[in-house]
């Protein structure tokens, strides 16, 4: 690349320059020396059609490439390369799922979209519950970031999931958590285990969600690939749903929560890099912008009054739509609002609240830095806006505007360097059909049975082997995890561990005045269970996911509650294996059809691949989460035998 | 009707569960702004649970400068009753309302399980509605419970009797959870009027919800505390 | 602006279990010539030419420790850093911060 | 034996939300004049002859910081230490953690 823009840090006194530490209050911005390069402009891109772009190092194969030349006439500017590459990643674009999540959409009918609200496509599903009451729940994984930070990574994973319920304006009420490890006694599990679930309890706990639930499994195939899965649900007033749009002109865009930074865009520092290896003039910041960790530090205060302020500014009404920064940040966030509204939009780089001195408008666009949400606000609002920030000490700048037209334009330094259709960033990623195909080694899995196992013969042998179990990593008491995750807080909690599905209720956690409730009348709640068995899954995708399916219904049905939705998170392996795929599309076969046949929707979900270790993909985990309702939180079922004397015992089933 | 300030300060989690434990003992909970110095004629404040500030630098301290905190003083001081509980607790000591510190957990970790206590006062404003001696079961959930003082604060304390809850029951999951020297987990001040814990009895004011319902006799107890003095003056 | 570290550390007479899991780490991963060690806090600050050395004690002795259980050192680092060895493969040099 | 301090801090182009909390803070209380707090970790070690400074860097890069997100620095205490001001109305010395 040979191109900088003056964030760019080639700069002599780059290393000077690289002080970013993060001056709170400091509002104003210094206006960072222009460099000896030009800022890579719309057009500029268009005078320089042959200039060398790293869209490989970006991920980007040859045709996407080509596309993004053909959507745009021209050569795209290194920020829109920024933007294109990272929302078609697998992991925004579902390029390789795609095709075979449809099936989830052609498999529901009219009569189990009755009840909801808002399906697939959305932040997160929302069911109606009934009494004016809806529900928003998703799973979602923050698998890879887990394994490089555990704590960090499991941290800002419930800090994500809890953004996305928060968008569609429902006050988030509970979390779980679905965690996969390694054995037990490996020696990288002493790191990652006890990380992951310190990150999880210190940001669920520090939001005042209490967590009802989740899953410990241990696993060869998980060593060097853990999988960390966060649920969160949310409630709102079926009447007060909004959806993350972007529509009206002239209605402001407004960035509000914690600053932009470096943080988690070690990918995109290819735009700038190359230029400056062996620059004797940058030095050691140079060389410690090179070597940008691709990790997020969560702040869950932040995140808290963040919650607080979001709900302040739905209620009063002040806002159009939201839409949560997550993965692939401002790209997203700007490109998914405007495709979802009626016009174009305008953002200005230069008003973005920075952390660090010098950011590229590729580095701004991409920085996953956390706890931020961006708000579309009609004109007359934006001052009542503000000022609930103020209230809540939260930064908040209006970026940009609505406008007509179908673009998405963005300047920095007072240069376009963004001009997109919207919608081809966030909607129209490339789709793979990835070969599938069921394994070979399938048949002599399965033939492996059981059968040849030694069998206990005398009273002692079953005993020691009934010892041998229970105390064995995946089936002794979780307290160890469970104890560091608060379950009283907000003083909803009906159920959660050691109870199969949790249970929440909800007039009192919308805030409803205790009082209303005091009168003895029934109280509605919610339940939730997560499951899979992922050794099921393994040796037939399709059973497995139907299994783990079948496991959560049944939770969430022995508290007393009835199913009424279905989320999953699917993990798995490397997609380019065709394998992989053939359990993909056969755990999604399966819940699809378990779903149709139990007459509850699949609202949602989310899809993890490339979930390998050295070339060994994990087992396929796709875990399945079921919302029931429950009329009257005092007539659920406690888990255990013998509260009352006189208990009869019944099996059921065969 | 007695009304009970309930503070939220940026981070705070359990002031709709202190409020909800107010209402269910019938008495008027009062939001308070941690930023507004008004105290809005309250007859009693509760400093509840969650992470003021973050709890970042240490937890309670950035909360204890805050305005309504100062006016929380001046008022206790002349004799009006405070609850801290767990933040709330160690805001009240980061203020130096009630003396000690509380330190993170000796286990090292976030802890979160049914607690037994025992009511080892039940002359101070918040207990008077114990039984002497009596046991508690209520939830106990923070990452630095450990209170610590030195040798001679912890003796007058106990000369005082101004132990008000201590750990009990056998371990593992039960006894002292977190180090808490002489297994204090609450005290209160020379006049018993201010009070802190870690365990929450406002997370045990019905069994729906709670373990039990034991806390509400905290409130109960000031109640009518507050019924005889607030009678006297109005 | 000029840059002030302050060291805060809890006393000598209170439990520090983190330095104690922590000595015990490195006696099990191979060190057991590192006899004790005490956890604390460290700031990093960055203050202009108003703030005088009472008003670091000040800042020190009641927001950044707690007086009840620790103690504090307060150390000026401009215009000559104090350590005597730095390093890390990765860190930019402290004075960068 | 030897007294060796290990300042670790979070990398300066990382969030560091608990000094993001302290400035804000101290603005409030009346001390604008502090434009920047990070905070970090500070370790006091005790340590015998036979641990080097090749040891030390080790046991500061393993387990006392996190070569993620975080730098640190080792400083050998002895002989003189190296804080210029120390203060505190109740503390001990520094030398008798
Ligand atoms: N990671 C976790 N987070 C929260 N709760 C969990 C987690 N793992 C297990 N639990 C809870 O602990 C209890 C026991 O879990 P588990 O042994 O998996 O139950 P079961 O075998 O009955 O499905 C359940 O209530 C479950 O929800």
């Amino acid at each position: 690349m040979t191109a900088p823009e003056p964030g760019a840090l080639h700069h002599p006194d780059a290393a000077e320059l690289l002080d970013i530490t993060d001056p709170v209050g400091a509002v104003e911005l210094v206006e960072p020396p222009a460099g000896p390069g030009p800022i890579d402009t719309v057009e500029r891109a268009e005078g320089s059609p042959d200039e060398e772009q790293p869209y490989r190092e970006l991920g980007l194969k040859d045709d996407e490439y080509a596309r993004i030349r053909e959507i745009l006439g021209r050569r795209p500017t290194a920020a829109e390369l920024a933007m294109y590459s990272v929302m078609w990643s697998e992991h925004c674009s579902y390029k390789s799922s795609k095709v075979h999540l449809r099936y989830f959409g052609e498999t529901t009918t009219e009569a189990m979209k009755a009840q909801m609200l808002a399906g697939i496509g959305e932040n997160a599903g929302v069911v109606d519950i009934g009494n004016g009451y809806a529900v928003t729940f998703k799973v979602e994984s923050h698998n890879h970031p887990s394994f490089v930070e555990p704590y960090q990574g499991a941290a800002t994973g419930v800090g994500g999931i809890v953004r996305d319920i928060l968008a569609m304006g429902a006050r988030p009420v509970a979390v779980m958590d679905q965690l996969r490890f390694g054995p037990a006694d490996a020696p990288d599990s002493q790191r990652v285990v006890p990380g992951i679930v310190a990150g999880v309890a210190g940001y669920g706990n520090s939001l005042g969600l209490p967590n009802i639930g989740g899953e410990v499994v241990f696993d060869p195939s998980y060593a060097g690939n853990p999988l960390v899965n966060a649920a969160c649900i949310g409630v709102l007033r079926s009447a007060d749903m909004y959806t993350a749009h972007a529509s009206g002109a002239g209605n402001q865009v407004v960035l509000y929560g914690s600053r932009t930074g470096l943080d988690g865009i070690g990918g995109v520092s290819v735009l700038a890099s190359d230029t400056f290896s062996g620059d004797a003039h940058a030095g050691g910041g140079s060389n410690a912008r090179r070597k940008l960790p691709s990790v997020q530090v969560g702040d869950p205060f932040a995140e808290k009054v963040l919650i607080e302020a979001t709900l302040e500014v739905f209620a009063a009404g002040l806002v159009v739509g939201i839409q949560d920064l997550g993965g692939a940040g401002l790209s997203c966030a700007t490109s998914e609002l405007a495709a979802a509204g009626d016009g174009g939009m305008r953002i200005d780089l230069d008003a973005v609240p920075l952390r660090a001195d010098i950011m590229s408008a590729a580095e701004i666009l991409s920085s996953e830095s956390q706890e931020r949400m961006c708000a579309v606000v009609p004109p007359e609002n934006v001052e009542a806006f503000l000022a609930v920030c103020r209230k809540w000490e939260i930064e908040a700048a209006v970026i940009g505007e609505v406008t007509e037209g179908g673009r998405l334009v963005i300047t920095h330094h007072g240069q376009t360097v963004v001009d997109v259709p919207p919608r081809t960033v966030a909607h129209e990623g490339p789709v793979y059909e990835r070969p599938v195909a069921r394994p070979d080694s399938q048949d002599a899995l399965i033939a492996d049975t059981t059968a040849g196992l030694a069998r206990p013969s005398s009273p002692d042998e079953l005993r020691e082997l009934l010892l041998t179990m229970i105390a064995s990593p995946n089936l002794c008491s979780r307290a160890w995890v469970t104890d560091q995750y608060d379950r009283y807080v907000r003083g909803n909690t009906v159920l959660a561990q050691p109870a199969d599905a949790g249970i929440i209720r909800i007039s009192e956690a919308l805030g409803d005045s205790p009082a209303t409730t005091l009168l003895d009348g029934p109280e509605r709640g919610i339940a939730m269970a997560t499951d899979c068995n992922s050794r099921y899954t393994m040796l037939d995708p399709y059973t497995g996911a139907q299994l783990a399916l079948a496991e959560a219904y049944r939770n969430v049905v022995t508290t007393g509650a009835v199913p009424t939705a279905v989320t999953n998170c699917l993990n798995f392996g490397n997609p380019e294996d065709p394998s992989v795929m053939w359990q993909l599309s056969q755990a999604i076969h399966g819940l699809a059809d378990g779903c149709a046949e139990l007459g509850i929707p699949v609202t949602g979900g989310n899809v993890s691949l490339y979930n390998q270790t050295a070339g060994t993909n994990i087992l396929p985990t796709p875990v399945v989460g079921v919302l029931g309702i429950i009329d009257d939180v005092r007539r659920r079922t406690i888990p255990g035998i013998g509260h009352d004397d006189g208990e009869t015992l019944l099996l059921l089933g065969d | 009707m007695t009304r009970f300030g309930v503070i939220t300060f940026p981070g705070t989690l359990d002031d709709i569960d202190a409020a909800r434990a107010v209402e269910y003992a019938g008495a008027t909970p009062v939001p308070l702004w941690h930023a507004d110095a008004d105290l809005k004629d309250v007859d009693a404040v509760v400093v509840p649970g969650g992470f003021s500030y973050g709890d970042y630098l240490r937890a309670g301290a950035i909360a204890a400068q805050a305005p309504v905190l100062r006016s929380v003083v001046d008022r206790a001081r002349a004799g009006m009753p405070v609850l801290g509980i767990c933040n709330g607790f160690q805001v009240l000591c980061e203020a130096g309302l009630l003396p000690g510190a509380l330190l993170r957990n000796a286990g090292l970790r976030f802890l979160c399980r049914d607690q037994w206590l025992r009511v080892e006062n039940t002359t101070s404003t918040w207990t008077t509605r114990y039984e002497p001696g009596a046991e508690i079961l209520v939830p106990m959930k923070n990452a630095e419970g450990r209170f610590v003082a030195d040798e001679a604060v912890l003796d007058e304390l106990e000369g005082e009797g101004r132990v008000l809850f201590r750990y009990v029951g056998d371990g593992p999951t039960q006894g002292n959870p977190n180090g808490s020297l002489r297994d204090i987990a609450g005290i209160c001040s020379a006049d018993g009027r201010i009070a802190g814990l870690m365990p929450h009895p406002e997370h045990a004011i019905d069994p729906l919800t709670g373990p039990t319902d034991d806390g509400l006799g905290l409130v109960y107890s000031a109640v009518d505390a507050l019924a005889q003095t607030v009678g006297a003056t109005r | 602006m000029a840059r002030v570290a302050v060291d805060v550390v809890i006393k000598s007479e209170i439990l520090d279990p983190q330095g104690k899991a922590i000595t015990a780490a490195l006696a099990r991963t191979g060190h057991p010539g590192v006899t004790s060690v005490r956890q604390g806090k460290h700031f990093d600050l960055e203050v202009d030419g108003t703030v005088s050395d009472a008003d670091l004690e000040e800042i020190a002795g009641t927001l950044l420790a707690n007086p009840v259980i620790e103690t504090w050192t307060v150390t000026r680092l401009d215009p000559a850093p104090s350590a005597v060895a730095a390093g890390s493969a990765e860190a930019e040099p402290e004075a960068a911060l």
